[in-house]
């Protein structure tokens, strides 16, 4: 029903798209995997219209399918979430999901049928927790992605496409929507998925496309591959085990103390939170959303005061003066300064004195583009939101090595990070803890939260409600924390 | 005894200009030396519908009399009606507005000046030459186009001058004068005078002839009797003539004018207050007025 | 920090209450201090005073939604009443100044044009456009043109019981604005505009076609209060308006819009109005001296959105 | 469509490239149609009457970067210059005009003061300061003052072989300046700031500190400007400079600045005050008369940003 053949796509002379083709058909879910920057969201972004191809077609149900704008894609019944945020923040709920489409009375919009008919598309897709007066900005990052799914099947799309629809849910959340793929599927409709969670996409997928390099490099179905093999083909080599082998019981490691929060409190946010972080461990944070860990974290680094308790710093530049660093969970909103260059980005945090030595901002730069395999390589003058979402999360990270730090918090420090990188980053967040590092890692992310950590601190409703030893705990030990009310 | 204080507002169009705000404080200085009458002054900042309003503010306050500085704005209709309507005698200051009911104008003839000073370059520069003409442009035109206007009925008629006009305007201020200035120097390089619509532009262009080193060369010729020109003329520089439009002299008159009427008196209706032409003989005589 | 919240039907009105708080006590302390305020000649003339600047902030608001300026209303203002007043002695009146209208309409949709088909930066093409019309104005006139039959005046002097006419065509203007704003697909469009643009465009809705209306309707009103204004003076001059448009944007910040698009009100907008004219109108009844004047009106200024905005919630601390 | 692109050292400077070959054309046009555009005292007048817009520009550009904008440089420059020419009297020259450049600077940083610790939004606030700076100007003196010691001409007289002294020095202000941005821990993070204020704060930057320092840097602009243009026209007028600000924020956005902040460069703000210096300067060779001259100013204004614009590549498609 849906066939690409030989799609090409070029930026600024670069061909990032090198003949593309594919097909897939209705009631199936198609999975889109590759590394970062392979051009999964550029491949998207052609099939949604929103970018044009440079060469060959997209054909539907046979016929070749006009996606020279957006609004061409959706007479088509092509509907899609983009990978980044793209709801009205002032607006509400109700706004984002009906806009161009106001139930009218008089020609004027029907405020009171627009509020009902939200709420039925919320509830159809499984997400009828969400007040649909609210005004989209002030629902945390996950809601929103709720929202921006509601809204793309408002008008039952044949084709919808899911960028990385994943990256930002955990828990009751992501259940809603695997249910939401499923029913979608048995309703007839093609879902595109992308995602750099192996194991969903084995578990959801009906077909899978291994992009690399801008090339098919395999088609598949998860009955015939497996996590390793989807690993092997996007990076090209066989990895080794993803979580490097922590030594780990608790106490077992007994570095000096590099942090020690006690009776923590913000109003609202978290409620007398006490824990400790000492060298050489790495230590989980787990929580559903909305449980306050990214405001337990911003606290701790000074980025806003608690009401009462010790050990959060007074400001940030108080935090890295004492070797803290923190890589928020928002790299678009907190992370990056998407209009200057990536060497602007990964420099900024030492910014210090009365001159910048250009020199050993170009050397230290280069070489954290080096050691985080940031794509393209040459790209330090490039500015930033030219590079794909995953290589600008760890752009986000090479600014906090850059500070040399001592304690490194990182909040979903993986999002949206392909597996053969997280592989890497694990790895060096693990190198950085032999050689006296304290990590907090916040997560949504169960197995990682218990494969890549020394112990789990569980947080719910603004508490710590558990701490467990990573090894020998079960995920549902960690959840059951977690959810109890 | 109240029968003969009087209450006079002053509407003021725009206060932002030393012209206006010297004829505001030579309006209210005069009031002080009578002893029975108050002013309360009005500002519209260079708004009409300002002016129509403050106007109706200073009735809505009861005073006896209105007088109008209307600075660049050719009428106020809706005010004039408004004094009408009130029944409150209304004196004019500077502008004669062109349409609408008034008791009494006092002010200076423009186009006069204009020509004065078109006659006082005839007989000094017998060899005649290339005169520029700087305007002060927008803001107030009518009145700049009748200076230019008396000048050139002088000027045009005789063959031995030329006149430039400046293509661009001075804004009524120093700094435009001098840019202006430079424009004209730089494409004419003959100029043996130039004619500025108000003093604050020649003084700024006398700078910019200076800078170029044609100070021998080319002579100035302004309108108003600003304090600095009057220096310039007295201290024998190239700036050699300004026709005086005191708002000290008209201020002062203005107020005279209005008491006689609020004392039942039968006035002239428009009274043209001469200009007299300000030369480096009679500057020091007009330096403290 | 606890924060007191007023909530009506689930919407947080704090902001908007605090503000009309402002408001009732600007006049009120008016009223106490200075005996001339809440006579009817004052009021009145508040409402006519209040009828430029209003229409104005009405239309610079609708731009300002979807994150673009329009700095060319006051030179709009100047040329429609100019032509207004020089078609007046040719044509019926009525007709004269439905022309001036039309130019205001023609020259918004011609800034609305260059930023919508060209991506071209609002600031600098009404900027240019401020300079461009100017000109044009004083093209077509360079003295003011006063025109004879006094049947011109009617417009601006007109009265409807104890209230101009006027102020009740800025009324119409503001009620019909806000319902527009409020209630309409393409009055929402506008405000989601200056929110996002991208995803407007990805729901199907012509971003062009209403940004050209946005700057339309700033056209009309900039036109609109032309006429009038002229109308009301009984004279046009081509240099009327200058700065105009600074005046209209404060009183869209001061309610509470913001200029980066998507936020911002109707009611807000006619809040900031209003503080504007009080502002304007106190200070002339304490009979402070005109410098002083500019001095406390900058100094007022400020201390007005201080007050704001305490009860605004912290953005991002 | 395919574009050809310019790298340098890996940058794409194409956009510089197109912006440096229009200036050179309007040169060249220049030149080869008007005879007295290539005379020394044209020359000469060029490079004077492009101080006081370069200085505005220059500060503006500062301000602009952080994502704010400065409405109240014209005041400033008016208020410098009319306070140092009244102090000219009693104290030493340098010393009146350091005291008039510490005027621009001091309320410079009270604009930023107030939009950096009340988070209030910049247009407000400095249109708030342009009214009470002038209205302090006028306060301070409402006549002209001309200082009698010739001494008092020197720098805005002052040659250094053929170029004007107060070229030199803004000259000096874009080439410190251009560092500055470019090279400096403090530069950069004013960039960056504007770019996304939370990431460069959560960075450990002060971002409060950073906002006074650029306004300030605008205030001192202007104050320079103010004291330069005093020193030129031997005469102050409190009435000065209005309608500054609308130049130099062209300026800025001609030369690929964006108003929302973070883009922008000292380069071409300087080539955006050659550009609007250049249209004027040709206009008046050409004879043009006023009220056209602004009617085709702001045209050229919209022809110049169109033909830039080409060369953008669309943003987010
Ligand atoms: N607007 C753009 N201009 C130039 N290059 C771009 C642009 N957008 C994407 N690219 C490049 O195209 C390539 C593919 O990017 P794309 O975003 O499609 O990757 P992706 O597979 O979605 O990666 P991720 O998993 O990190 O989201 C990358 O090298 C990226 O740098
Ligand atoms: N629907 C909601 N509307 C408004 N505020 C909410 C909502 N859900 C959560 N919050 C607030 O936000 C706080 C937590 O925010 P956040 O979602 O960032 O937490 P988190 O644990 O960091 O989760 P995650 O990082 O997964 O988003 C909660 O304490 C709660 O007060
Ligand atoms: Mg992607
Ligand atoms: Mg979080």
């Amino acid at each position: 029903m849906l066939e690409l053949r030989d799609v090409r796509k070029r930026y600024g002379g670069v061909e990032v798209l090198h003949g593309v083709s594919l097909s897939a058909s209705g009631g199936s879910v198609l999975a889109l995997v590759g590394a970062n920057g392979a051009g999964k969201s550029t491949l998207i972004r052609i099939l949604s219209g929103a970018v044009g191809m440079d060469g060959g077609e997209v054909l539907l149900d046979g016929a070749p399918a006009d996606l020279s704008s957006p609004h061409h894609a959706h007479a088509l019944g092509i509907r899609t979430v983009y990978q980044e945020l793209s709801l009205v923040p002032q607006l509400s709920v109700t706004e984002n999901l009906l806009l161009g489409r106001f139930p009218r009375r008089y020609r004027m919009i029907d405020w009171t049928a627009a509020h009902r008919r939200a709420q039925e598309l919320l509830d159809r897709a499984g997400f009828g927790m969400i007040d649909p007066r609210e005004p989209a900005g002030r629902l945390p990052v996950a809601r929103q992605q709720m929202v921006e799914i509601a809204k793309a099947l408002a008008d039952e799309p044949r084709v919808l496409i899911l960028d990385e629809p994943s990256a930002v849910l955990a828990g009751s959340d992501l259940d809603a929507l695997f249910r939401l793929v499923r029913e979608l599927r048995r309703r007839g409709v093609l879902v595109v998925y992308v995602s750099h969670r192996l194991a969903e996409v084995l578990d959801l997928a009906t077909g899978i496309a291994v992009l690399k390099d801008g090339q098919v490099v395999e088609t598949t179905e998860p009955a015939r591959t497996s996590e390793a093999e989807l690993i092997r083909l996007m990076a090209g080599r066989r990895p080794e085990r993803i979580y490097p082998p922590r030594r780990s019981s608790p106490g077992a490691s007994p570095g000096e103390v590099r942090l020690r929060v006690e009776g923590l409190t913000r109003p609202g946010e978290f409620t007398g939170v006490s824990f400790e972080l000492r060298a050489g461990e790495i230590v989980g944070l787990f929580g559903l959303v909305g449980s306050g860990r990214s405001e337990l974290a911003a606290c701790v680094f000074g980025a806003s005061r608690p009401s009462s308790g010790t050990g959060a710093y007074g400001n940030p530049a108080d935090a890295i003066r004492h070797g803290v660093a923190m890589v928020t969970e928002d790299r678009a909103g907190s992370g990056l300064v998407l209009g200057l260059a990536v060497r602007d980005n990964i420099g900024l945090t030492t910014w210090h004195g009365l001159w910048i030595d250009q020199a050993r901002q170009r050397r230290d730069v280069a070489s954290m583009i080096e050691r985080l395999d940031i794509r393209p390589p040459g790209c330090a003058a490039m500015p930033v939101a030219r590079l794909s979402g995953g290589n600008q999360q760890k752009a986000v990270l090479a600014k906090w090595l850059l500070v040399g730090p001592k304690v490194l918090i990182l909040d979903e420090p993986t999002r949206g990070v392909d597996m053969a990188t997280r592989v890497e980053i694990y790895r060096m967040v693990d190198g950085l803890a032999r050689e006296g590092l304290a990590v907090l890692l916040i997560s949504s992310d169960l197995t990682e939260v218990l494969g890549a950590t020394d112990r789990v601190l569980v947080m719910n409703q603004g508490r710590i409600t558990g701490e467990l030893p990573s090894e020998g705990t079960t995920e549902d030990q960690v959840l059951e924390r977690a959810i109890e009310a | 005894d109240t029968s003969d204080s009087y209450t006079v507002g002053v509407a003021n169009f725009l206060l932002s200009g030393p012209y206006f705000s010297g004829m505001d404080a030579a309006i209210a200085a005069q009031a002080k030396t009578k002893g029975n009458v108050k002013t309360i002054s009005t500002d519209a900042g260079g708004d009409a519908a300002k002016l129509a309003a403050n106007v109706e503010d200073l009735l809505s306050k009861n005073v006896d009399a209105i007088i109008i500085s209307g600075g660049p704005l050719e009428s106020a209709p809706a005010a004039l009606n408004a004094i009408k309507a009130a029944g409150k005698p209304v004196v004019l200051v500077d502008r004669k507005f062109a349409v609408g009911e008034y008791t009494s104008w006092i002010g200076p003839d423009n186009e006069a000046i204009g020509k004065q000073d078109g006659e006082y370059l005839t007989k000094t520069l017998t060899n005649g030459g290339k005169v520029a003409i700087i305007k002060g442009g927008p803001a107030d035109n009518s009145i700049g186009l009748a200076r230019t206007n008396g000048l050139k009925s002088v000027l045009s008629g005789n063959s031995k001058f030329t006149l430039v006009e400046a293509p661009d305007f001075g804004n009524w201020g120093s700094d435009g004068g001098l840019t202006v200035m430079e424009g004209l120097l730089a494409k004419h390089a003959d100029l043996v005078a130039v004619f500025c619509e108000n003093d604050a532009m020649c003084l700024g262009a006398q700078r910019a002839i200076a800078s170029a080193g044609k100070s021998g060369q080319i002579v100035l010729a302004g309108v108003d009797g600003q304090a600095e020109a009057l220096k310039a003329i007295l201290d024998g520089t190239n700036y050699v003539v300004t026709g005086l439009n005191s708002p000290n002299v008209i201020g002062k008159l203005a107020l005279d004018r209005t008491v006689e009427v609020l004392g039942g008196a039968k006035v002239e209706k428009d009274t043209v207050v001469p200009s007299p032409q300000i030369t480096k003989d009679n500057a020091a005589q007009y330096l403290n007025t | 920090m606890t924060t007191l919240a007023v909530r009506v039907r689930g919407r947080d009105v704090t902001a908007e209450l605090a503000f009309a708080v402002l408001v009732v006590a600007l006049v009120a302390v008016a009223a106490s201090t200075s005996e001339s305020f809440l006579t009817q000649t004052n009021l009145t003339n508040l409402l006519k005073q209040m009828v430029t600047t209003g229409l104005l902030a009405f239309g610079m608001l609708v731009v300002i939604l979807t994150g673009g300026i329009d700095l060319s209303v006051g030179s709009v203002v100047a040329f429609a009443g100019i032509v207004t007043a020089g078609l007046a002695a040719d044509l019926p009146i009525p007709l004269a100044m439905a022309v001036g209208i039309a130019g205001g309409v023609a020259f918004g949709s011609l800034n609305g044009l260059l930023v919508a088909r060209f991506e071209l930066a609002p600031f600098v093409v009404t900027l240019a456009s401020l300079t461009t019309i100017r000109g044009l104005a004083f093209v077509y006139s360079e003295v003011p043109i006063s025109p004879a039959d006094p049947g011109f005046l009617w417009l601006g002097s007109a009265m409807a019981g104890p209230i101009p006419l006027i102020t009740i065509v800025m009324l119409a203007v503001f009620g019909v604005g806000g319902v527009f704003l409020a209630r309409t697909p393409a009055g929402r469009s506008i405000v989601a505009i200056g929110g996002n643009a991208e995803t407007v465009r990805l729901a199907g809705i012509g971003v062009r076609r209403h940004l050209v209306l946005a700057y339309t309707i700033s056209g009309f009103c900039a036109g609109l209060a032309g006429v009038i204004l002229t109308s009301r003076v009984g004279i046009a001059q081509p240099s009327v308006g200058v700065a105009f448009e600074l005046d209209a944007i404060a009183a869209c910040v001061i309610g509470g819009a913001s200029l980066s698009g998507g936020r911002g009100s109707a009611k807000g907008a006619f809040g900031g109005v209003l503080v504007l004219v009080l502002i304007n109108n106190l200070l002339n009844l304490y009979g402070v001296q005109s410098f002083w004047q500019q001095v406390l009106k900058g100094l007022i200024i400020v201390a007005v959105i201080l007050v704001q905005r305490t009860r605004r919630p912290r953005s991002a601390r």
